[in-house]
């Protein structure tokens, strides 16, 4: 097998540079990779644009690289809950490209499967259409939309093994396969590395040919955005 | 008159046995309290799990299981969770049976516009594009007229589109709507103690109303 | 949840008539869905449309259905080693689309994630492209292939619960995860048949949503194509 | 001359460390034989699985895993398990770093042919065209010349293609070339014992050979 470990989120990270693009596992606070996030913050590389489902909130996820002024775009489908968000993007110092949920993550897949573009129909009819080609099939019509094209795809698993292969846990694992696939470079933090073979190969959610880097994480704080519960009764 | 649950109970009605199920934010959510004994339905949640069960026990919640509202929840038996591009791909392929979701305004061709407000800020379209875009039957969930008064029941939208030509049901606090195919909200039921005169007034689509319309009958 | 249990193959293919679609799971004769064949066979219904990546062996697989002459048309990637076949194809009872194994899967896929077309490279400039819309995306030339429309899918796994859910085994997964994904009815027979809860919803590999009819298969041949061992040394 | 053990172990030394290698049916597979130690290779199998082993000891065979000429085959410490549609998604996006096949004709400009032959019984071309089509590097593993003793190497095809202008370098039992982007074979390297001349006339394309090539060093 080959190993893609490295020592930790710094040396992941060491060639992303100013006006990189990257993609960031995650929906909303799940399954965030945020030891990269601080190590990017620590870096203190800039001009980024970011494809992720979401901005984070303010003191934590993206927010800590909006907080540093240090991304660019992001490409996002949702944003709300982010007051230095709404700040930058009001002063023009941001600048936001909103697609729909299923667009963003298709194109990320589009990318990982070597589709140059896919048709969907989410947006045909709105504002999401402006300067897109529309193609009917079977009577309905579709928007074209095309892979993405990120330099680096930084994701978030629960386990890893030293070849590279992941597996996430519950609804952590959201965004962050497709995204792993897609990467020109593919980053991946988890919480447990394990040695090539302690996973069952059946049960592996990204196979290690996508995965540049792995690195086990540490302190992850996994903060919660919504905490709903119910009383037992 | 229906208060948040009354619509919430009345939607739960349109759940048939055997369905899979995409519930919006807000009143959508509520509809899950309602479903009768026996209904065996599945909810999917779009980032990436189907078999939603309920919020967990105090002190029994795991950050690494949320719903598209980010809240914490819990699994069923039988719940199973894969990634973003396959959650989309069944809402594109049309295997979710109904979706439920709230509306800022629905035109009486059936277009919806729920995600932005010009001037406002603009916090996205999340997965709504795409679940309007491909559910085969949705239902829309509302307050039948805004907070200064006006109708949300419209001949056209005035906000920018979520989708087009795409609603088939609207529950409000007033009534049931049917949206036809060849445009125009038709009147199915009206709720305890509104009038069909009342509902006309709210109402500024195109309307067909039978005056002897039923009240809606919950539990 | 839902429950998907039917009886057995009889009762999970009652409904499939002269002149369907298949989709049927498997490469060469691993993971195939032996009892719902063997139930076709019995049924003895006619003129099918069959698109698998193979056709069996000669007394085995869908070699079955063709002794019987109940297949109509066969969409496939390759289909050697079959002797029946081979003379029917000559004789003009049977028709055959041979397709490119990636574009085979992909459309299928394609059906199941509501994509009504796709972009490959594969067959570009090769008498598969004949009659399709050849487009380039950048400087790479990519044929149009549509989405597979198929009645039904049958497909095999190795654990299923009655919710629909199914895990395969080894490389007996190949095409039944993206064909149960594309079939407007899709059957799913199982090595083992176990509750609703005794599977790990992280480690389901096709959702229930999938699956509309479920049972535990019996008597199960697992034949070897290519028996390649090594003695110990 | 080489034999097909020969043509593998010069095959082999184009492996670098770290490699992703789909080996085709035939002389490729036995490239596997012959990969250096300290030099850490995955075999991708395109039915769906990383990290191929040898073949299974007598009696520990398992009809669920097979490589994709369905011979019985054996997991690694580190391998994966995939369906079909992300297998292929791998290959076409180009993560998969070396392709190794045969072939029944090369042209100079890189054509390939290997999968048809008009008048004969067709079994399809599999997972070929995929391949050759998305490959960034892709070796032929062949014989120099036909049953007839006519050259696989031609000016153009002549029987139907399986993919265009993707063909990069050829092994054969005569000699190592690479296929020039201008067009043309070049020869690199004489097999042990084969001269120039042999080659130039076993070869129809354009053919660039200096009269002092080297010849290739095994082991």
């Amino acid at each position: 097998m080959i190993n893609k470990v490295v020592s930790g989120a710094d040396e992941a990270i060491k060639d992303i540079t100013d006006g990189s693009t990257l993609m960031l596992g995650g929906f909303g606070l799940c399954g965030i990779p945020e030891n990269c996030i601080t190590a990017l913050v620590k870096k203190g590389v800039g001009q980024l644009t970011c494809i992720s489902n979401n901005a984070g909130v303010d003191d934590f996820g993206i927010g800590l690289m909006l907080q540093q002024r240090q991304v660019k775009k992001m490409i996002s489908s949702y944003v709300g809950e982010n007051a230095e968000f709404e700040r930058q993007l009001l002063s023009g110092e941001l600048e936001v490209e909103l697609i729909p949920q299923g667009t963003l993550a298709t194109r990320c897949m589009a990318a990982g499967y070597g589709m140059p573009a896919i048709y969907t129909p989410a947006g045909v009819g709105t504002e999401v259409a402006e300067g897109k080609e529309v193609r009917n099939f079977n009577g309905k019509d579709y928007l074209m939309e095309y892979a993405f094209d990120a330099d680096f795809a930084i994701v978030k698993a629960w386990k890893g093994d030293t070849a590279g292969n992941l597996v996430y846990r519950f609804t952590s694992r959201n965004f962050n396969p497709v995204m792993a696939m897609a990467g020109k470079v593919t980053i991946a933090e988890v919480e447990e590395l394990v040695e090539a073979g302690e996973l069952d190969p059946d049960q592996v959610h990204t196979p290690g040919v996508y995965v540049h880097r792995i690195f086990q994480g540490s302190g992850y704080e996994k903060r919660i955005e919504q905490r709903t519960v119910r009383t037992k009764s | 008159m229906l208060d948040k649950n009354g619509i919430a109970k009345r939607i739960a009605k349109e759940i048939k046995d055997g369905y899979y199920v995409n519930l919006g934010i807000g009143i959508p959510t509520l509809v899950a309290n309602y479903i009768p004994e026996g209904v065996n339905v599945v909810l999917q949640s779009e980032n990436g799990l189907l078999g939603m069960g309920p919020f967990p026990f105090e002190g029994e919640e795991d950050p690494d299981l949320i719903n598209a509202g980010k809240q914490t929840i819990t699994t069923l038996p039988g719940s199973s969770i894969f990634d973003s591009a396959m959650s989309f791909g069944m809402i594109r392929s049309q295997k979710i049976d109904l979706t439920i979701l709230g509306a800022m305004e629905v035109s009486e061709n059936g277009d919806i516009a729920n995600w932005k407000i010009p001037g406002k800020m603009v916090k996205g379209m999340g997965g709504a594009m795409d679940l309007v875009a491909s559910a085969r039957n949705i239902i829309v969930a509302m307050q039948h007229v805004n907070k200064a008064g006006e109708s949300k029941l419209l001949p056209a939208c005035t906000l920018p589109l979520t989708g087009v030509r795409c609603i088939r049901k609207i529950v409000t606090e007033l009534a049931v709507f049917d949206v036809l195919q060849e445009g125009g909200f038709k009147l199915i039921e009206r709720a305890p103690g509104v009038s069909v005169d009342y509902i006309r007034k709210a109402t500024s689509g195109k309307l067909y109303a039978d005056d002897d319309a039923p009240e809606m009958v919950l539990d």
